[in-house]
């Protein structure tokens, strides 16, 4: 009973160097929630890019009902109603929400000679998709460059059903989601399956697996590990399969005395999303910067480190007053940033790991302009080793590393200019497990032991629980409350982050 | 901020309409450069002949030194076969086609001459340079040019002189000294009355006109304008000059340029007169095509076949021939009577083939005639 | 992020349709309409503009400038009625009140003159009627054409809405500064001498507005414009029929753009390294083969650009229509979306099954296609074909596509905008020499008014983004 | 871990012969093989191509498409482009004559004020890109004719003659036997290929084009980095304008039209990548070099321009489409 729907069988595929997927075996059966789970490189993306038709396997087959089918191009495989939505959200950003829906399969007119797209349809159509997904107050006319990340998804999806796809690959659809955007996320994805869609679904957030999946696949280094139902398995059961070891504690805090007041704020503004914020941090502490998307923590942090050069209020480093109009001066008063967007904002990735660690001490590994090459060297193989950095060497170009290691990177890059304080914005986004306890224990580390600063910004609650030693919440651009770890819990937060906002929020569909 | 960008628009935009320079009137252009004009004698142009002849006296009576230069121990090539680069402003366009078909002409019927023709795609002065340049390392006994600027060109002419080449220039003239003869269709002075009696002819006295010209800085058309303004403030000083327009080389342009003098003026325009051989049959299409033939005239140098068209169906009734085939062909030959050692500074005259005896004015520029008028009657003897 | 009120629905309302009909009913009225006192004459208008000047006599124009000011009243009131209720778009509302305005101004004018007994009025009537026409073309255009109908958004939260107003706006202003200070500009020959001496450009941007939406460029177009007119001509003088000149360079055209797309789309190498080398090797095949020589003898019918049908020069009518075309093509069919796609996000676009390969071929093509058309209409305007490229086509071109709204980073623009831009920039060129700006400074003043088009552009965006 | 063997294996060993090999099939390398092999073929069909005096006149030719060349290297490494230089090499010439002939300044004062104004015209670029945000092909393509025209305005028509004696050492004399012009051209390429390839802000500018967001929030200052380049665009073509005066020995309002084109085409066929992140001084000399000896080489061998246009055109597309083969080649391995 339950025939698999799709079932793939001694996949493999090799990439210049590298031998992704190892004779791969993966079933999907008729309206199941599959949690595919593995760290980054283990061959997730591959496998996801193979079943979409991106990458044709060099040997194995794929067979839908029964019968073998193989594709040549995405197309191939949305005809046979795939549909996949990529982490890097596949969307045109200046057309509209109708358009980027039936981008490709718009409905026509025929005139009989001719054909041409019928846009009142489409329109009505779009419309009709996204009620569907219960979505009602989504302006399909509107340019989707203009809608925040939440409702971007769901016009991936809403594209995905208008292919009325059987099977559709979601690719950590919510590494960039808000708590209540996850909601909605989930009870989507559950409204589909009941209509008997199959859904391979990818995360590196174990507890939504639990919370969703039926069935979870384990790949690791490219090998197939194992198929269970999630019913009898456990998060540790899961993390040593994915890691090959057991990882004792995804939140590794330790003690650390707190010194005194390193960087303040005070009536920090930059409207409309910071209004004056004033909090302080202190040597040896990590504070945990809460709130949702949206609310004005990344702005706030940019705003800190000079990017939005704040309109008034001050800031103090050691009591000083500083003056921080952009990143160079903030980089010099000690300040290091780890943005949330690290392929766009934290590296350059076609550089090499030995450049892209150099880029904020540039003075330091050169002596009057002239670059010390044999300094950078020493410099990058040092952060290799101690970050423990997955890659060739020093000369690796940054593009070639997995997601944690990318990140390690960037992280690497601040602690060369031995900074004060550390403001780290969604420091374990689309990290694996591994790699997510190691910077974790490294930020822990750093405090404990050298007595850094640390700002942390994060969606992820148990992170942010986990990790932090003071928690700050935001909501709408302006500080709403704050809680010692002590007292900090689930669902003080949560509120704090999203009362009143939660109704707004419904009804704007964001 | 938005707002300071919006109002610097509105503000620079006012500038630009408002605060720039206008009036073409007050400052007319007169294709003013530093060199002397000497207007010829007023006169209608049936005396044309006459006139021309009294400039050249006139000329004779007080001969000019040779000015122009020479090619230092260059070989004795008498007699022998030689071979000749002709290095035009640039290749590609009809005018210098034309030269160069005059030039073969000429390499025919002398027999022991070969001439090659090249220069650049575009009237580029450097480009120009290079291509000379490049032929004086290849070596060859004689070089024809026609200069894209008269200085500009100078020093690498006087390369070739050193390096015992020899130079002859035709159309576009040089400094005298980088050469060592001018082939020059007409006197300047000669053009410019031509033109401004033919103009006063058909409109009269106190016509008023328009100029299309190539460009401002092209040397040719700034002298003939420039000898056309003496010859008019002499002789007719009620003639009003409207404006001048640019436009290059190019037809569309030329007769967008006469288009716009003809929509801007309406009926005060009286006459176009075009300074260039491109400028004149799109002039006198843009004339036809507004149906103004009776109210406007259009005065011009250009070749007969352009013009057919127009002098034909009695639109333009007159233009000035410019001959670039003879001019080709009178180059050669006087390349050719330089190195057979025929034709030296301080002689007055040269023998050019078919074209019979030309005159050596100004020191050392060799005359291809006066100018010369064709109307309906005689503009289907000639066939370029 | 937060809260954002609901968009309109953006089914065009009767009340554009309104916009239309006026303008329509108005244009044909004004053009078609015999005017009852002139019985002798009965003529109308359009036979007068086709009739020689001497015909243009002051009273048939009276009755014709006679419905100007009653039809812009109405578009005006109708404009402003848009304004208030905002339903509609601002960017149309804001024309029409504009051109009611101006029309009315020109009414006044016009009496003012007729009081004092001066002047031709051929002038005041060839204003009214440009004015009509562009106005018709525009409040049609801006609700047919993507802007206006899919961005429901633009309309109600800005006040100018896309490029093209602004361009219209730019255009009206200008002929209304302009014609204030010497109103020959305004003549009906002028500016139809002006539309239609550019029109080629016009039609060469469309195809170069598709390439840049697409994410390439082109710079060989001049040269391939130039060696398509001599081999039309030659073709034509060779004594093949008219048709089959006026065709194969569109052929030809479209087989460089083949070869072009080839190398951009299989070879990957990126356009504008492609097209700087076509640039050279077209213009140097152009002057090897034809060595300077001129077409000349060209026989009677061959010159397209030439006819007037309805005394529209014809190539106002083609840049026109293929504008329309193309714009509406851009917006209704598949490739023309995809185009946006491919310009947008490449990789979306590959992901969602375009094949990039074949979007590229085709638009280069289609970019050769039409740089074969506007060499037609380039060859066939005078008795004589140069052999040379028209000087500085292909950066005219590009200016036009990019003043016109063209991202030049691919992904949005329409072809309305680069057509008005070319208009836009060619109005500018003459009527500088109209108000009599030194010949020395056009160029300067030119390039000035190019860069605050440009910046304009820049400054509407900005607004757009907050 | 086998992944990671795999790719341990794959690890570049830092010896001699695989040095050799990356410099050989660099962008560099490969050009620099096309460009001996055509220069060796152009010296079988004529033996006035390779001799000394001939190959420095060739220098003294392309000084100012060099010059310009090194700066649009920098601004196309960042992404950027910069179509106005033409235009500012002739309104520098312009200024240069016009500031000595009508307001009589000295003529070494007339000299600096004309560098100065063309290096004003770049900071406006400039300043416009970074501040304003103005796309940089769109801000210099509205320049382009801006300044021109202002050159036009500001000559009149006229062109500035006679200048003094000195005034030509630069553009026609020899300094030790070399073309003095090449001196600087040659200094200039130094420095500036030390600078892009060794300092910090060398690094900076290949960070900017392939990332600029990160370049920034990196903490490098971009915006004054991009300020910089477009000024020192217009300093060179000023520059230029200066020496191609010294070279003609007058002044028009139309020169160095066109240039532009030279120049870009120079750079890409140097192997910088028109998209940014990618290039080299070196890579854009040897292309200015190239095609230089082409245009020479092939007169010399009597073929006329209109061909040789034909063959450079056809060489720019050839050594890219050669250039992309092989470099996918070397990721391939």
């Amino acid at each position: 009973m339950n025939e698999p729907l799709l079932k793939l069988s001694g996949i493999n595929k090799y990439f210049p160097g590298v031998h992704a997927l190892k004779d791969v075996r993966f079933e999907v059966r008729k309206g199941e929630v599959h949690a595919l789970l593995g760290e980054n490189g283990a061959g997730k993306s591959t496998m996801i890019k193979i079943i979409s038709g991106v990458h044709k396997p060099e040997t194995g087959s794929i067979s839908l009902d029964g019968q073998r089918v193989n594709f040549n191009n995405p197309r191939d495989a949305q005809n046979i109603g795939i549909a996949t939505i990529y982490q890097e959200l596949g969307l045109y950003p200046e057309l509209s929400v109708a358009e980027n829906i039936f981008m490709g399969h718009a409905p026509m007119k025929n005139w009989g000679l001719f054909k041409t797209v019928d846009w009142d349809r489409m329109q009505r159509r779009a419309e009709e998709l996204l009620g569907e997904l219960n979505i009602y107050n989504l302006d399909v006319q509107a340019n989707v460059g203009t809608l925040n990340v939440g409702n971007r998804q769901r016009v991936e999806i809403a594209k995905a059903l208008s292919l009325d796809a059987q099977i559709l690959i979601m690719d950590e659809p919510t590494a960039a989601l808000t708590e209540s955007d996850v909601e909605q996320l989930f009870s989507i994805v559950r409204l589909l399956r009941e209509r008997g869609v199959s859904i391979i679904y990818i995360s590196h957030r174990l507890n939504e697996v639990f919370e969703l999946a039926d069935r979870v696949t384990v790949l690791r280094d490219g090998e197939y590990i194992g198929t269970q139902d999630v019913k009898d398995t456990s998060e540790s059961d899961l993390i040593s399969m994915m890691v090959g070891r057991t990882i004792d504690n995804l939140f590794p805090k330790q003690e650390s005395e707190i010194g005194d007041v390193v960087l303040e704020v005070r009536n920090l503004n930059h409207p409309p999303l910071t209004n004056n914020i004033s909090f302080k941090v202190h040597a040896g502490e990590i504070v945990g910067l809460a709130g949702l998307v949206g609310s004005g923590r990344s702005e706030t942090a940019q705003v800190i480190f000079g990017v939005l050069p704040a309109e008034s209020g001050e800031i103090y480093i050691n009591n000083q007053p500083v003056h921080i109009q952009h990143p160079s001066e903030a980089v010099k008063h000690g300040i290091g940033y780890v943005p949330e967007d690290r392929g766009h904002q934290g590296l350059v990735k076609e550089m090499t790991i030995r450049e892209n660690t150099s880029m904020a001490v540039l003075d330091a590994v050169s002596s009057n302009t002239f670059i010390n090459q044999a300094k950078e060297r020493i410099l990058a193989d040092q952060s290799i080793e101690q970050l423990s950095i997955r890659a060739t060497g020093a000369e690796q170009v940054v593009n070639k590393l997995s997601g944690g290691n990318q990140q390690k990177v960037v992280v690497s890059k601040w602690l060369a200019s031995n900074p004060q304080i550390l403001i780290m914005d969604e420091p374990t986004r689309g990290v694996d497990v591994g790699a997510k306890s190691e910077i974790h224990r490294l930020m822990s580390q750093l405090v404990a032991e050298q007595g850094l600063a640390i700002l942390m910004i994060s969606s992820e609650l148990p992170e942010i629980l986990g990790m932090s030693d003071r928690i700050l919440v935001m909501r709408e651009g302006r500080l709403v409350g704050e809680f010692t770890r002590a007292e900090a819990n689930q669902e003080n937060i949560a509120t704090a982050m999203m009362s009143e906002v939660i109704n707004k929020r419904k009804e704007a569909g964001g | 901020m938005r707002k300071t960008f919006a109002i610097t628009l509105v503000l620079g935009l006012l500038v630009a309409l408002f605060s720039v320079p206008t009036g073409a009137q007050d400052d007319r252009w007169d294709g003013s450069d530093d060199l002397e004009t000497n207007p010829l004698a007023c006169g209608m142009e049936e005396m044309m002949e006459e006139d021309a002849e009294e400039g050249d006296e006139e000329e004779m009576m007080e001969p000019m030194e040779y000015d122009g230069g020479s090619a230092t121990d260059a070989p004795d090539m008498a007699g022998q076969d030689i071979v000749l680069v002709d290095v035009p402003k640039l290749v590609g366009i009809g005018y210098f086609a034309a030269t160069t078909q005059g030039q073969q002409e000429a390499a025919e019927e002398l027999g022991n001459v070969t001439v090659t023709t090249d220069a650049p795609t575009e009237a580029n002065i450097d480009d120009q340079i290079q291509v000379i340049d490049s032929y004086i390392t290849q070596g060859v006994d004689g070089i024809l040019f026609a200069a894209n600027d008269p200085v500009a060109i100078a020093p690498v002419l006087r390369t070739a002189l050193e390096s015992g080449i020899h130079v002859v220039g035709y159309d576009a003239n040089s400094e005298p000294d980088a050469r060592e003869w001018f082939v020059n269709q007409a006197e300047f002075n000669g053009i410019g009355k031509a033109m401004i009696d033919s103009l006063v002819d058909q409109m009269g006295e106190d016509a008023s006109f328009g100029i299309v010209t190539s460009t401002f800085t092209t040397p040719n058309q700034a002298r003939w304008i420039s000898e056309m303004w003496a010859y008019a403030s002499d002789c007719y000083p009620d003639l009003e000059w409207l404006e001048t327009l640019e436009a290059q080389e190019d037809a569309v342009l030329s007769f967008q340029q006469a288009q716009t003098l003809i929509n801007k003026y309406g009926e005060d325009l009286d006459g176009i007169v075009a300074m260039t051989s491109v400028a004149t049959p799109n002039s006198a299409d843009a004339v036809q095509q507004a149906g103004l033939c009776e109210d406007i005239a259009v005065v011009g140098l250009a070749t007969p076949n352009d013009m057919k068209p127009y002098v034909n169906d009695g639109c333009v009734r007159d233009a000035i021939l410019w001959n670039p085939v003879d001019l080709g062909y009178a180059a050669v030959y006087v390349m050719r009577a330089i190195i057979d050692g025929e034709f030296a500074p301080g002689d007055t005259s040269v023998m050019a083939g078919k074209l019979g005896e030309l005159q050596v004015v100004n020191g050392s520029e060799v005359l291809l005639g006066a100018p010369f008028v064709f109307n309906a009657e005689n503009i289907n003897d000639f066939d370029f | 992020m937060i809260a954002k009120q609901k968009a309109l629905p953006a089914r065009p309302k009767p009340i554009h349709f309104l916009g239309i009909i006026l303008a329509a009913a108005l244009l044909s009225a004004y053009l078609f309409l015999p005017f009852a006192n002139q019985p002798e004459l009965g003529a109308s208008t359009i036979a007068m503009i086709t009739e020689s000047k001497k015909a243009n006599e002051l009273g048939i124009f009276t009755n014709g400038l006679a419905l100007i000011p009653f039809a812009s009243l109405g578009i005006f009131l109708l404009g402003m009625w848009n304004v208030i209720m905002p339903k509609a778009s601002r960017a149309i509302s804001l024309m029409m009140s504009v051109s009611g305005l101006l029309v009315i101004a020109y009414f006044i004018n016009f009496i003012k003159d007729y009081a004092e007994e001066e002047a031709t009025y051929i002038s005041q009537m060839g204003i009214g009627f440009w004015i009509i026409l562009i106005v018709s073309i525009l409040t049609i255009l801006q609700i047919l054409i993507p802007r206006g109908i899919t961005e429901a958004r633009y309309r109600i939260t800005k006040l100018y809405g896309n490029q093209e107003s602004i361009i219209v706006f730019g255009l009206l202003l200008l002929i209304f500064v302009i014609g204030v200070a010497n109103p020959r500009f305004l003549q009906e020959r002028n500016l139809s001498d002006i539309l239609s001496g550019n029109a080629y450009i016009a039609v060469a941007a469309l195809g170069m507005s598709m390439v840049i939406i697409t994410g390439n460029i082109d710079i060989s177009v001049g040269s391939l414009v130039g060696l398509l007119a001599v081999i039309s001509g030659r073709l034509v003088v060779a004594g093949l029929p008219t048709p089959m000149a006026w065709l194969i360079p569109l052929i030809v055209g479209g087989l460089f753009g083949a070869f072009i797309g080839f190398l951009v789309a299989y070879l990957k190498i990126p356009s504008i390294v492609v097209t700087l080398g076509m640039l050279s090797i077209i213009k140097g095949i152009l002057i090897i083969w034809t060595n300077g020589e001129r077409v000349t003898g060209m026989p009677e019918d061959y010159f397209l650009s030439q006819f007037r049908p309805l005394g529209i020069p014809m190539p106002i009518i083609i840049m026109v229509v293929l504008t329309i075309i193309v714009a509406l093509w851009m917006k209704y069919s598949r490739t023309g979306r995809a185009f946006y796609a491919l310009g947008g996000n490449a990789d979306a676009a590959r992901l969602s099954g375009l094949s990039q390969k074949r979007l590229l071929m085709t638009v280069f093509i289609l970019n050769g296609v039409f740089v074969g058309i506007a060499s037609v209409m380039y060859s066939t305007q005078f008795n004589i074909i140069q052999a040379t490229p028209p000087p500085g086509l292909e950066l005219s071109v590009i200016t036009a596509s990019v003043v016109g709204g063209v991202s030049i980073l691919g992904g949005t623009g329409t072809v309305v905008g680069s057509t008005l831009a070319t208009l836009l920039l060619n109005f500018i060129r003459s009527a500088m020499i109209f108000i009599n700006v030194s010949p020395f400074w056009l160029k300067a003043v030119q390039g000035l008014l190019i860069l605050f088009t440009v910046l304009a552009d820049l400054i509407r965006r900005r607004r757009q983004r907050l | 871990m086998t992944t990671m063997d795999k790719i341990k294996s794959t690890d570049a060993p830092m010896n001699l012969a695989y040095r050799l090999r990356s410099l050989l099939f660099s962008q560099e390398g490969v050009l620099f093989i096309i460009m001996i092999v055509s220069v060796l073929f152009l010296a079988t069909r004529t033996d006035k191509f390779l001799t000394v005096s001939n190959l420095l006149q060739q220098g003294r030719f392309m000084t100012e498409v060099g010059l310009i060349a090194i700066p649009m290297t920098y601004i196309i490494i960042t992404g950027g482009i910069d179509l106005s230089v033409g235009s500012i090499l002739g309104l520098t010439a312009i200024i240069l004559g016009w500031t000595w002939q009508e307001l009589s300044f000295p003529l070494e004062l007339a000299i600096i004020t004309g560098i100065i104004a063309g290096t004003i015209a770049g900071f406006i670029n400039g300043f416009f890109i970074v501040r304003v945000k103005v796309p940089p092909l769109i801000m210099t393509l509205a320049t382009l004719a801006l300044y021109r025209g202002l050159a036009e305005g500001i000559s009149e028509a006229k062109s500035a003659r006679g200048y003094p004696e000195w005034f030509f050492q630069l553009g026609q004399g020899d300094f030790l036997g070399v073309p003095t012009q090449l001196w600087l051209l040659i200094v200039a390429v130094i420095i500036f290929a030390i600078i892009l390839a060794r300092t910090q802000t060398g690094r900076a500018l290949y960070a900017i084009g392939n990332n600029e967001t990160g370049a920034r929030f990196s903490g490098l200052t971009v915006d004054r980095y991009l300020l910089f380049i477009y000024t020192l665009s217009g300093f060179m073509s000023g520059l230029a304008g200066y020496i191609f005066v010294s070279r003609v020995s007058t002044t028009r309002s139309d020169m160095g039209t066109g240039i532009e084109l030279d120049v870009i085409a120079a750079v890409v066929l140097g192997g910088t990548s028109i998209f940014g992140g990618t290039g080299s001084v070196i890579g854009t000399m040897i292309g200015v070099v190239l095609i230089q000896l082409l245009k020479n080489g092939l007169a010399l061998t009597g073929v006329t321009s209109d061909a040789t246009i034909i063959v450079i055109g056809s060489v720019l597309i050839f050594a890219i489409l050669v250039n992309n083969f092989i470099q996918n080649r070397r990721l391939g391995m």
